[in-house]
């Protein structure tokens, strides 16, 4: 049993990305990838924290990797894009401006742990080709396009290359889904400002769907349990705004490739899917999946 | 230590990398603090171990060597010989009782005008916490019992 | 009428009193000529019959040991006040010599370091109406020059009978040397080196030895055997004693005259032959040199730009 | 010190340099404390020292005040060591009497409070009277020159610089990497703003090299090592084997039509892949040497041993082509060297948001200048990938300029290259074109007026960096198209502007090899990779290193006109050294007092130069002063201070850091 990765779950994965999270419990569990959740973790200290009070933000964020540290972990998994954000962040300003460093305890050892993405992991630490030997179930539904977003891949391009990530085209393409070139697969989901601007929020995230179907994709695969929601939530008010009628499908990497892999359905938080539901159905349901249990 | 303790840094600056880097640095009106002061040699070759111990003797708090990167040396190699002796001389000046922060070696090149900058303020920043290294009066008072 | 002669011994070992034995029958030759007035190792004068001299009355004195104690200053001066010649002798008063390496500590220190918890005498006692007072213990030991003027400086630890009959001729008729000088030639010792031509041109070090760590090879050159030979930076004239006995030159006849800081200068050299251009390889060369100091100011730290350890 | 240089008088000079030093130091103050030093019998101040009047006044005390020493305090000595030495000399004076302070560059301009400005200035100064007490009379010595001149790099500096040196009659070894010269320019259809013809310019050039008796050119070579000193260079190089005996080779060509490989499959990088090649090739029709090359990477005789070798055949009785042949090692002697080894583009690749490399109609303007070339694989058409014809051209400016990510400096081209650009591709498509711009650069002889002429075309022109080159579109209007987003900051929006093809002025940077290039020739690079001149304005082409001179790109970027004449400004610096015959060298070199030699030979291993040797029969050592570079590294290392140097002797250097230390 190899030792496990700390895992951060942060507040959208015991939240609105909850299916991120059961998803990636069960696919982690199926590729034998421990993974340890932190002991009594706080707020990631993104978004909000971020800016209205840099140096408490920071404080925040040192306290975990200070808690990950404190667990022994050399490694802090975390699938939320703007946590893996403000941690990477935290420690490279602790690098670079000592004065932070000084502000709080916590910024000093901070650094000796290593923030990772999921994505990155299942890239490097396993790779597409032992991905591929592990499939179990054939895909069977329609092109995908691959949504990355802007916070994991910018500034720090560590879990994928900054303007135009790859690594989730090849894991999945591995697993025998056919996804679309998207040119916007970094471009802003709309972030918080569905909450606060919500007009151009929608805007930003319409755009995102629009040029993903126009390419012939017909659900999108998320590595950000904020992009997720975004995308998913508002699909029905886009139906208002213009004639058009999104009803695409927002899927988490980890569900797509735990059902590849053979994962549990139930396990894998597709019935907690906004839009797309029919789509869901006719991809992922039970029968089919057992038809294929069959054919093989 | 007094706060208005100014530390005296004797600097063996290289002609042809570092005393080039610290005039550059005049020419981009750099600005850095006035505590050090050049003596220029042709290379950080001939900086003579006698050199050194001569300005921590007569009142220097620091000393400063500047040279060509590794593999630059206007001369080859004479940096890398430079090297050799500081890398022995630090450890007979701890034996002395001297600080290693105090002589410092550092590769500075043409082109590096802010790097003058940079080394020359952190030396004094340290040299300040480090405090005077004659400690005038009892240091004194041990020289001249004979006197 | 013969020339009044004094010797006299502040901090030394005695070998210095030794080393005009080593005359052998020359000697007497000496004693023959000179009229000699003091010499506590001896003869025995006291001091109240130095001070009852005219001043300028002994011709020459001849001190060796380095001055580290009150008395010794007060005996030095005497001496100066009574001669019309001070020369320090031997590698001691020339330089602070071996005692000099005290310089690493303080008076407090060594007596710490000696006595221990033992305590030490307090500076006055009396014993049946006697009164006896210790000399003061300096921080610092000192070459001869740091306390009196001195005229001429005889090398070694302590210097060879050659440089000895040689000092008396020179001084003993006319003309006298140059004032200041050191009475042995100026240039480094290993052109006298019996193995100097087994040199290499291509000298690159790639670790040093201490000399219980290696056995030496009889007759090449011993610096390219890897120990600290500070033959190349230390006067001639010893007659390479040392080098004889198969032992490396630790520089007890001190620097040539185009040195200032002869540790230093000796330092500066040696880490130029060595092997290697980055920081990590360069240190494991020098880790063989275990004692910087004591190797390249063994016989004279006092001498040295920086004289002692700086005071915490 | 007066015993050995009879009684000291020393005159002290300080600079106020206008305001730049008189404004952060107290020059009178200084001044004042200089007169109270020691051996000092004169201390004045003065406006500008380097000045005619100046340098009047230091003669003038000499006679007046028999002033043997002389200290001037102004700037550093890199800039007027050799006016003042010259003043001494003029003077009557040995010039090396003289000790040079500087308070510009080192104090007056890195300082800001006054008074601690004039302190360190006083200490210097008080230095360098102590130092000055002990400078002895020197003799500079003479080294010859070679005549022989190496050019490294056959672009227009290079073969421009040969021709001027080899018209003068001097002998030139050409020295090009490339199986051809021409460089850059070759590749290029017209040249801005003249908008004539480069081949028809440069070609002539080409050919001249190569039959100027004077030039002896090495294509497809490279130098792989450099001795000596200016005058006497030692210069190994290295010529790879082309396959083809280029005296042998009559230019016919027709091994190419024989070869195998019956139709080109090879990308040809002439044409930067846009067309391919046989593995037997000459890199374009007007390539000089006219002599072809044979690719061992794509040649089945080198994979296979198998080949017909129908080139061979066809070759006939010149027997020409040798497959066996071998790379040839050349060591030739010249006196001095010219550096024009160019410059390489930008790699559009590391500005992914451009789409270069993802998307077939994003062009580099260097891909393009091969599309509007006559002789290029479109024959000068300009049409895309799929053999459409552009309706729409969007030119991306700063590509890799001015730019935090990826280069600071403007590349001083790209905006002219790319008005030219817009020109070519409207004359020859009609298409619209749109120049996205920070600003437009064009200060040069008829460049604003080109600019106006290309307003004038109705170009269009949006001042804003462009965010990115996409392909997701909006509506129909853009499909199928390459979209342009750009903030337009006069219009004050952001803009979306669909074109059929993109071309990216890429900018110009240090080629890849220009650190092993300048450890080679021993010359310093500025921080962005670019060779460093000896000083921005007095000696735009020297180098730190004497005999050595820069040209063209290799410097810094710079156009064709630019570029011609630094080449011309280089092979005068040549000439005037190779004309002179001799060049003076510093006399700072290292010297063994013999009588204190105790021959430990510690300082034979020190030189690099092998200027120090053991001379066996007196057991001590010498210095060969020719060899010497004087960088004092034995002097330090010389265990028994046997070895001194001129200018930097030990008393010298003591006494200069008392002086600094001394009202410590």
């Amino acid at each position: 049993m190899p030792n496990p990765y700390g895992y951060f779950p942060g507040c959208s994965l015991k939240g609105t990305g909850v299916a991120y999270e059961e998803s990636l419990l069960a696919l982690f569990q199926l590729l034998d990838l421990p993974l340890a959740e932190l002991d009594d973790w706080n707020c990631c200290g993104a978004t909000s924290y971020m800016c209205i009070d840099e140096c408490s933000a920071f404080s925040l964020a040192a306290r975990n990797l200070a808690l990950a540290h404190k667990a022994g972990h050399r490694e802090l998994l975390a699938p939320c894009s703007a946590c893996y954000l403000v941690l990477r962040k935290t420690q490279d300003y602790a690098e670079r401006y000592p004065g932070i460093a000084a502000h709080n305890g916590h910024l000093a050892i901070c650094r000796a742990i290593r923030v990772r993405h999921p994505l990155e992991v299942l890239y490097t630490d396993l790779g597409p080709e032992r991905i591929r030997k592990k499939l179990v179930r054939h895909w069977r539904g329609g092109r995908v396009a691959c949504y990355y977003g802007c916070q994991m891949v910018r500034p720090y391009a560590e879990a994928d290359r900054d303007c135009d990530p790859v690594r989730m085209d090849e894991l999945l393409g591995a697993v025998g889904v056919p996804t679309v070139d998207y040119s916007l697969k970094t471009k802003c989901c709309g972030g918080s400002l569905t909450g606060t601007t919500h007009s151009v929020g929608l805007q930003l995230t319409e755009i995102l769907l629009n040029e993903a179907a126009r390419k012939g994709a017909q659900a999108i695969a998320t590595v950000c349990p904020l992009c997720q929601y975004n995308l998913d939530a508002y699909q029905s008010e886009m139906r208002r705004a213009s004639g058009k009628r999104p009803d695409m499908p927002i899927l988490y990497f980890t569900q797509i490739l735990g059902w590849a892999l053979g994962g549990d359905l139930a396990s894998l938080g597709f019935r907690r899917a906004i839009s797309g539901r029919k789509t869901i159905e006719q991809w992922f349901t039970k029968d089919r999946v057992e038809k294929e249990a069959y054919v093989r | 230590m007094p706060d208005d303790f100014e530390p005296r840094i004797v600097a063996f600056f290289c002609n042809w990398c570092t005393y080039l880097a610290a005039d550059l640095a005049g020419t981009s009106r750099i600005k850095y603090l006035p505590n050090a002061e050049v003596v220029r040699v042709m290379c950080s070759g001939r900086v003579d171990v006698q050199f050194v111990l001569k300005a921590f003797a007569k009142g220097a708090d620091g000393v400063l060597i500047g040279g060509c990167h590794p593999g630059d040396c206007h001369y080859q190699e004479g940096n890398y010989k430079a090297l050799r002796r500081y890398r022995l001389l630090r450890r007979l000046l701890r034996q002395m009782g001297i600080e290693d922060e105090r002589l410092r070696l550092e590769w500075i090149s043409a082109a590096e005008g802010d790097r003058v900058r940079v080394v020359i303020d952190e030396m004094v920043a340290t040299l300040k916490r480090l405090g005077p290294l004659r400690k005038a009066e009892e240091e004194r008072a041990h020289l001249t019992e004979v006197a | 009428m013969k020339p009044k002669v004094a010797f006299y011994w502040c901090a030394s070992c005695g070998g210095c009193e030794e080393a005009v034995l080593d005359l052998a029958e020359g000697v007497l030759n000496v004693v023959a000529a000179v009229d000699i007035v003091f010499w506590p190792v001896a003869l025995d004068f006291k001091e109240k019959d130095i001070s009852a001299m005219d001043d300028g009355s002994i011709a020459i004195s001849f001190i060796n040991g380095a001055v580290r104690t009150s008395h010794q200053l007060e005996m030095a001066r005497l001496l100066r006040r009574k001669s019309k010649l001070v020369v320090a002798f031997g590698a001691c008063a020339q330089l602070g010599g071996i005692p000099g390496l005290a310089n690493l500590t303080t008076a407090a220190g060594i007596l710490a370091e000696v006595y221990g918890d033992a305590g030490t005498p307090e500076l006055q006692f009396r014993d049946d109406g006697h009164a006896l007072t210790l000399p003061k213990l300096f921080d610092s030991v000192f070459a001869l020059d740091r306390a009196i003027p001195v005229d001429y400086y005889v090398p070694g630890c302590p210097p060879s009978p050659k440089i000895v009959s040689d000092m008396f001729q020179a001084l003993l008729d006319e003309p006298l040397p140059e004032p200041g000088a050191v009475l042995a030639p100026d240039h480094a010792m290993c052109d006298e080196c019996p193995r100097r031509d087994t040199r290499p041109q291509e000298l690159k070090l790639d670790r040093f030895y201490r000399v219980q760590e290696r056995m030496l090879d009889m007759d090449r050159c011993i610096l390219a055997q890897g120990l600290p030979c500070l033959g190349p930076a230390t006067r001639a004239g010893c007659g390479s004693r040392c080098i004889a006995g198969n032992m490396p030159c630790t520089g007890c006849f001190g620097p040539t005259s185009h040195m200032r800081d002869y540790g230093g200068k000796a330092l500066c050299s040696i880490a130029s032959v060595i092997e290697g251009n980055e920081t990590a390889q360069i240190d494991r060369v020098f880790e063989g040199i275990v004692d910087p100091v004591g190797t390249f100011y063994r016989y004279s730290l006092p001498s040295s730009f920086l004289e002692r350890k700086r005071l915490e | 010190m007066s015993d050995r240089n009879g009684a000291v008088r020393i005159g002290v000079y300080t600079c106020h340099c206008g305001a730049n030093i008189a404004a952060t130091v107290d020059v009178k103050a200084l001044a004042e404390f200089a007169a109270l030093l020691p051996n000092v019998v004169l201390s004045r101040d003065y406006k500008y020292m380097c000045s005619s009047p100046g340098q009047d006044l230091i003669r003038q005390d000499i006679r007046d005040h028999q002033l043997n020493r002389i200290v001037v305090a102004s700037c550093s000595p890199h800039l007027h060591e050799h006016t003042f030495r010259t003043a001494l000399k003029v003077g009557g004076l040995n010039p090396f009497y003289f000790h040079m302070v500087n308070i510009r560059e080192q104090a007056s301009w890195v300082h800001e409070n006054k008074a601690q400005a004039t302190r360190k200035a006083k200490d210097l100064v008080c230095a360098a009277v102590r130092r000055v007490a002990f400078h002895q009379p020197l003799e500079r010595g003479r080294v010859a020159i070679h005549p022989d001149v190496l050019v490294v790099g056959g672009g227009i500096a290079g073969i421009h610089a040969a021709l001027t040196l080899a018209n003068a009659g001097k002998h030139v070894f050409l020295v090009e990497r490339e199986a051809t010269i021409g460089g850059h320019m070759a590749k290029f259809d017209k040249t801005f703003p003249t908008l004539d013809c480069a081949a028809c310019i440069l070609t002539p050039k080409m050919s001249a090299v190569r039959s100027h008796p004077n030039i002896t050119l090495w294509t497809y070579s490279e130098v792989t090592k450099v001795d000596g000193y200016v005058g006497n260079y030692k210069v190994t190089v290295l010529r790879h084997p082309r396959y083809v005996d280029e005296d042998l080779c009559s230019g016919c060509l027709e091994c190419l039509e024989a070869c195998v490989c019956k139709q080109a499959k090879v990308p040809d990088d002439f044409n930067l892949g846009l067309s391919k090649r046989k593995p037997i090739y000459i890199p374009f029709p007007q390539a000089v040497p006219q002599v072809p090359v044979v690719d061992p990477e794509t040649c089945i005789q080198f994979k296979s041993g198998k080949c017909k070798t129908t080139c061979i055949a066809a070759c006939g009785d010149r027997h020409a082509i040798n497959l066996r042949a071998e790379a040839k090692v050349e060591q030739i002697e010249v006196g001095t060297a010219i550096l024009a080894t160019g410059f390489q583009t930008f790699d559009a690749r590391r500005t992914p948001y451009y789409g270069f490399g993802k998307y077939p109609n994003v062009y580099t303007a260097l891909e393009v200048e091969r599309l509007v070339n006559a002789s290029g694989p479109t024959a000068g058409e300009v049409v895309l990938r799929d053999g459409r014809l552009p309706r729409t051209v969007g030119i991306v400016h700063c590509v890799g300029s001015r730019d935090e990510n990826t280069h600071r400096w403007c590349s001083r081209v790209c905006c002219m290259y790319s008005l030219k650009l817009a020109h070519l591709i409207k004359e020859r498509t009609g298409a619209e074109v749109f120049n996205f711009y920070i600003d437009m650069r064009t200060p040069g002889k008829g460049f604003e007026e080109f600019y106006q002429k290309l307003l004038n075309e109705r170009v269009h022109f949006i001042r804003g960096r462009v965010a990115e080159v996409t392909d997701w579109v909006f509506d129909a209007s853009e499909e199928g198209k390459l979209v342009i987003r750009v903030e337009d900051t006069l219009a004050g929006f952001v803009r979306r502007i669909p074109v059929d093809m993109v071309v990216l002025a890429t900018g110009l940077e240090p080629r890849a090899d220009a650190p092993e290039v300048r450890r080679l020739f021993n010359i310093s690079c500025a921080s962005e990779g670019f060779f460093l001149e000896r000083h921005p304005k007095l000696a735009p082409v020297n180098t730190f290193t004497d005999g050595i001179f820069l040209a063209g790109c290799c410097q810094a970027p710079k156009d064709i006109p630019d570029t011609v004449a630094q080449a011309g400004a280089a092979a005068a610096e040549a000439l005037a050294l190779i004309d002179a015959g001799y060049v003076e060298t510093e006399p700072n070199t290292a010297h063994v007092m013999e009588e204190q030699c105790c021959g430990c030979k510690t300082c034979i291993s020190m030189c690099p130069y092998h200027a120090v040797s053991f001379i066996e029969d007196i057991h001590k050592s010498r210095v060969n002063e020719v060899l010497c570079k004087g960088c004092g590294t034995c002097v330090a290392a010389c265990p028994s201070g046997a070895i001194r140097q001129n200018l930097f002797e030990d008393d010298e250097i003591f006494a200069e850091i008392e002086g600094v230390l001394s009202n410590a």
